[in-house]
């Protein structure tokens, strides 16, 4: 079968690989139908994130249709459409049942690894290193799903693939960033990042009742976005002091709560991008960490900064002291998003919200490189690529022009 | 600008850009296309030369300068290193073509910022040290700036300049109008307004201590009073300083209060450049500005103004 | 009147200063009666708080007799025994009415210093530095309440000093950092430091409901006082892999919250503890973080890092990627004395808990300098120096040997 | 040790100071009173004419080293500079009458720990390099242990090696305990046991593959089985291998299920030091037991061993 292979720093590959097996009696194997890039695939084609191995299979934002079920699944059956999260989750262990799902304590068969690293290993993740249990991702024709009784949701026919595709991932990751910022009536919301998972973010801010939510990013078409799809109010970081125009705007309280939805790889102009670049080119410091740096000093006394942003390992120069005496709290976490997957799938059925406005890009498998490349850069006005197995030619399809939000 | 305008920007243009600084002439701002390399690179030659001086001095005499920033004796020698950098890194920025380049390095270096915000940390203090050391944490803290913004250049524009600066009240719209229409009553909160007096239907006489005690005078004419809106003023023609200033009173949502907002513009004699040394020594006027709106919330949500002027300590010298 | 001052580093003088006066219609009057030496001071005597001045008041826990009040104080008149909140508050802000006494947005005159620092301003504190106002402190015979309307509570003849002393700082403080960790039933919580406000968070956190404690130090004295006063377990770090021992004990869960007590001065042997002492001196990082790194890379995969440990500046090599991917959630905050000091003064009352059983050392106001430099050294087994202005002659007294918990 | 003591130390003890690994013997952890300074003055020796040779290494034949700890050739310039500081740091450990506070110098310099796991991280692998990847990610991780611990010295004591590893189950502990009974089925989640077979009523044949590959066999006589509470085996007189194991049950407190519990102490030929070189490649037995319990815990909650082997990839080699 087809499948996009890492092969090392930007270099991604669509190969010939064998097909899945059913290896435990809980997998089950699926047919991918439509499998997106998502932001943290590019922390890996950016060589960021420890434990790749050439041929790793990425892709952990995937949904398709049943083909095969393991000895004891009962809850799917060959034909079943599904959409499945990327954490992979057990659903018995102590954190499963505290719906801690991305933490599952059984799924990372590396869990050495990541405690290393971390301390305690988080759950497996399709696609994303061998730190997380290496498991093969779905960006290609069929995947292989552990815990397959737990984790896919079966989703009606009568909904496209681009409608629910981001169940997987993002627009749960949106949500819980939200959710974390515990809105109250009348709070702003601050949104640095308007990426996918920023500009749900913003969506989500406002379905859970915010005032006022300013986005923070500084590519002219992604900001429009926030402004025209999600009704944000914008900052173009290029052009003005984000602390000195978020000051003005909230009569000097800050952002009630903040959202860093950006992470490791923060783009930054100017002093503090050439300190982290050079430090982490150095290998001082690993992540670059200068959006969580601004949420925090502009973010309420007393405030919540939410952080869906991937770090990695350790951050430099992060202003505890800023923290500490202004009472902030900061909540973070890869998304437990077997939690949030069937009340957001409700959401999406009433019309609440439509999470494929952000889709830019509908492009065949073979794409891949192409779309990696291209989403990475920016170009093409690139928000959100989704990769479909078929019924698509290879021929770098740009998508409809946006959808009214 | 008419009240309408504010209105329209915040309410329509609300889910737009987040409105920047509201020039009180109206229009856009237009500064934010402006070239940045040009002014960074005449301020990164000025720091570059500054830091030569600095350096030398700090390298010569370490001592007289950690008694002008009130760091006591005990820092000469990394004083003197500091110098040495200094030195360094001055001439490089001075020598180079690219400047910029090498000023952002350097003073994202890690150094400058938290070094000299540590050394006013660390002082000992000296007899005369309160205001050095004031100064030497101005000084530190305003590179601190540096490393959230990474932004030097606008100290360099010319023209006059606006500042923009808002605060949130937990008073209605109402009281906190009434409380900007009494003139008279600005020097409870304006720290340097000595006195404020109608003079007749629109107008009013002003009397301001400036830097050094200088006493300066003008009168103003109240261009708008738009009641639990928005007040306006502006110095009337003629005057030896010009300056116009909107104040306008929004609801903050969520029924926390009104959003009290100052929009001044003023001219500047010699320049941007020169606030931003009137920053270094703490009467930049955006950083006077939010300080007369933080006393004026202060008086309007608990009756009184925070201070500690009057009260003990010990003698405020070293080896007492 | 007599009064502690601050010099410089490692220096602290008793001094003959003027007696404070009302400056403003909510102030109050108090002449002290106890006044203790805080761990936090310790911070200022080694010179790591920015914005001191040679002269300054110091002391932020106190307790003492309504000499005079301000023209509009109504609830406390002349001859009330009170206790006084470390944070001064105004009240009536957004912050206050919220319950968050210590970011309070006007009693900080010198607010614009603390913005320029943090970003935003906490409350004013009693000798504390100019960056939080430069109030004179409660080391001293008679101390300047601002906002008396608001803070101080009124106690009861019956309790002595000793007894509801620690309501104005540590003893909230203790609580809120256990309250932070959301303690179910079963839960097991490490403390980093047993000082006071490690003991007294071990106290709380049984109190609060938790399973087991394990507290983390290196002091002898002060490991066992955990043991015998509070029930904790103990784990010596000179002696022990923490982070080893903690897994071994938990069965690799780890705590499911850990409370940093420990803040920027964390005192560490080895490798670390050079690299953060030579970034300190160096001015590269202000706070040496050991514990807080020890006690995020320990905390159970969802769980809490509570932080009452005080930290001022920046710093380095946090392991956010920890934090991140393990769904850690940070909390943190000077305290909001006032919303605790009812509930806790009747705990007192009920005889729930006795703080009194930290004070080691009773002393007079004069034998301050001697104080702080034994409290420092931790020397003749000091954990908390409480100075009595009257009846106490000047004489190096050692306090009682500790009260049974 | 009777499950008695088990009890006696967890449950009154349990109030004390955290066990910090409890003897097969019985008695106190003597280890904790060692002195530290020689065995760091030893450790730090060898580390130093280690850094001076790899410097050495990489500084001569960067591509060499490169392609060895699997980071490609792209990495070569950095490498030859990390040779450079291998090299200065060796010699000045080499040369220092305190190597100890050198080494803690440099090996917290930033440098070591995270260098050489984000050489690791940002291997582009080669046709080889799949466990040479792994081995410097491993290198790099366990120099990261430093950076939380700052303890090497345990890895130089002599003596029979004492290991104890726990894990929490969501399972009560007579589930737990049933599912030890069964020693017949260790080899299904203890990873390098190939077969362990019942001899007798106390007895059984255990045969594991050791490093290489090589087969190593014993027997092992039952000395505790306590239902629901503790199993512990030990190698009978005689055995090529000697070691004893204690595995204990133990509620964990709310209900949430077992603390599983295995000390494990055992000789190592070569003494700790080898099992120091050992946890550098992956084998250091008390990672073995740590990973054997997690698959205990799966298989407990899970009912499968969570795994990878026989899925797809693209081929495992560079520039393909």
């Amino acid at each position: 079968m087809k499948a996009v292979c890492w092969r090392g720093k930007h270099d991604v590959r669509v190969e010939d690989v064998p097909e899945p097996k059913i290896l435990n009696p809980r997998d089950a194997i699926i047919k991918v139908t439509s499998t997106a890039i998502c932001g943290s695939d590019l922390h890996l084609y950016n060589g960021f994130v420890p434990g790749m191995l050439p041929g790793d299979i990425l892709g952990h934002e995937f949904m398709g249709e049943v083909v095969e079920v393991g000895s004891v699944v009962r809850n799917l059956k060959a034909g079943d459409r599904v959409v499945v999260p990327f954490p992979i989750a057990c659903g018995s262990c102590f954190s499963c049942q505290r719906g801690l799902f991305s933490v599952c304590e059984n799924s990372n068969p590396n869990a050495w690894m990541a405690e290393k690293l971390w301390g305690h290993s988080p759950s497996g993740i399709f696609g994303y290193s061998h730190l997380l249990g290496g498991y093969a991702g779905g960006q290609a024709e069929y995947v292989r799903v552990p815990f397959a009784d737990v984790g896919p949701i079966k989703v009606d026919s009568g909904l496209s693939d681009d409608k629910v595709l981001f169940l997987s991932d993002i627009f749960p990751t949106a949500y819980m960033a939200a959710e974390a910022c515990n809105i109250q009536r009348g709070d702003t919301i601050a949104v640095w990042g308007c990426g996918p998972v920023g500009l749900l973010a913003i969506k989500c801010a406002f379905l859970l009742g915010a005032e006022r939510v300013i986005a923070i990013d500084h590519i002219p078409e992604r900001l429009r976005m926030a402004r025209e799809h999600c009704g944000a109010e914008t900052i173009n970081f290029e052009e003005a002091d984000v602390y000195d125009v978020l000051m003005l705007a909230t009569g000097g309280r800050g952002p009630d709560a903040c959202i860093d939805a950006v992470g490791m790889e923060a783009h930054v102009h100017g002093v503090i991008g050439r300190y982290d670049r050079v430090k982490q080119a150095m290998m001082l410091e690993t992540d670059r960490p200068q959006a969580l740096r601004q949420a925090i000093r502009a973010c309420c006394n007393g405030g919540t900064v939410s952080v869906p942003g991937v770090y990695g390992g350790f951050i430099d120069k992060v202003p505890m002291g800023s923290v500490m005496n202004r009472s902030l709290t900061i909540k973070t976490g890869q998304t437990h998003v077997q939690r949030y997957m069937r009340p957001l799938l409700e959401r999406i059925e009433r019309g609440d919200i439509d999470p494929s406005f952000i889709i830019t890009h509908r492009v065949a498998l073979d794409d891949a490189p192409w779309a990696y490349d291209t989403f990475l850069k920016k170009q093409d006005s690139c928000i959100k690529v989704v990769m479909k197995t078929n019924g698509l030619a290879s021929s770098r399809q740009t998508g409809s022009e946006v959808a009214p939000g | 600008m008419a009240i309408q305008d504010v209105e329209t920007q915040h309410r329509t243009e609300g889910r737009g850009s987040v409105p920047q600084g509201r020039p009180a002439g109206g229009g856009k701002a237009g500064g934010l296309q402006r070239g940045r390399s040009e002014n960074d690179e005449f301020v990164a030659r000025a720091l570059g030369a500054f830091g030569v001086g600095l350096g030398l001095a700090q390298f010569l005499s370490p001592k007289r300068v950690g008694r002008m920033i009130g760091v006591g004796r005990a820092h000469s020698a990394s004083l003197r290193l500091m110098g040495v950098r200094e030195i360094a890194s001055g001439i490089s920025i001075l020598r180079s073509d690219q400047p910029t380049n090498l000023l952002w390095m350097r003073v994202g270096g890690d150094l400058l910022d938290l070094a000299l915000l540590s050394a006013a940390l660390k002082s000992r203090g000296t007899s005369r040290a309160r205001v050095a050391a004031a100064t030497a944490a101005v000084a530190g803290v305003t590179a601190l700036d540096l490393l959230y913004t990474g932004q030097l250049s606008s100290w360099l524009e010319r023209g006059p300049v606006r500042v923009s600066k808002s605060i949130a009240v937990n008073r209605t719209p109402e009281e906190c109008y009434r409380f900007w229409q009494d003139f008279e009553k600005f020097p409870n909160f304006m720290k340097h307004v000595k006195s404020v007096r109608r003079t007749g239907n629109q107008r009013s006489h002003w009397v301001m201590e400036g830097l050094g005690g200088r006493i300066v005078e003008w009168d103003a004419e109240t261009t708008q009073d738009t009641p639990n809106q928005a007040i306006s003023w502006r110095t009337v023609e003629g005057s030896k300083v010009h300056h116009s200033c909107l104040v306008t009173f929004q609801p903050a949502p969520g029924g926390r209060g009104t959003i009290i907002r100052a929009d001044l513009e003023y001219d500047v004699p010699g320049g941007r450049a020169s606030s931003f040394v009137a920053s270094l020594f703490g009467r930049e006027p955006g950083q006077e500005i939010m300080r007369d709106l933080r006393r004026c919330k202060q008086l309007l949500e608990t009756g009184e103004v925070a201070t500690t002027e009057g009260q003990p300590s010990g003698a405020r010298v070293i080896g007492h």
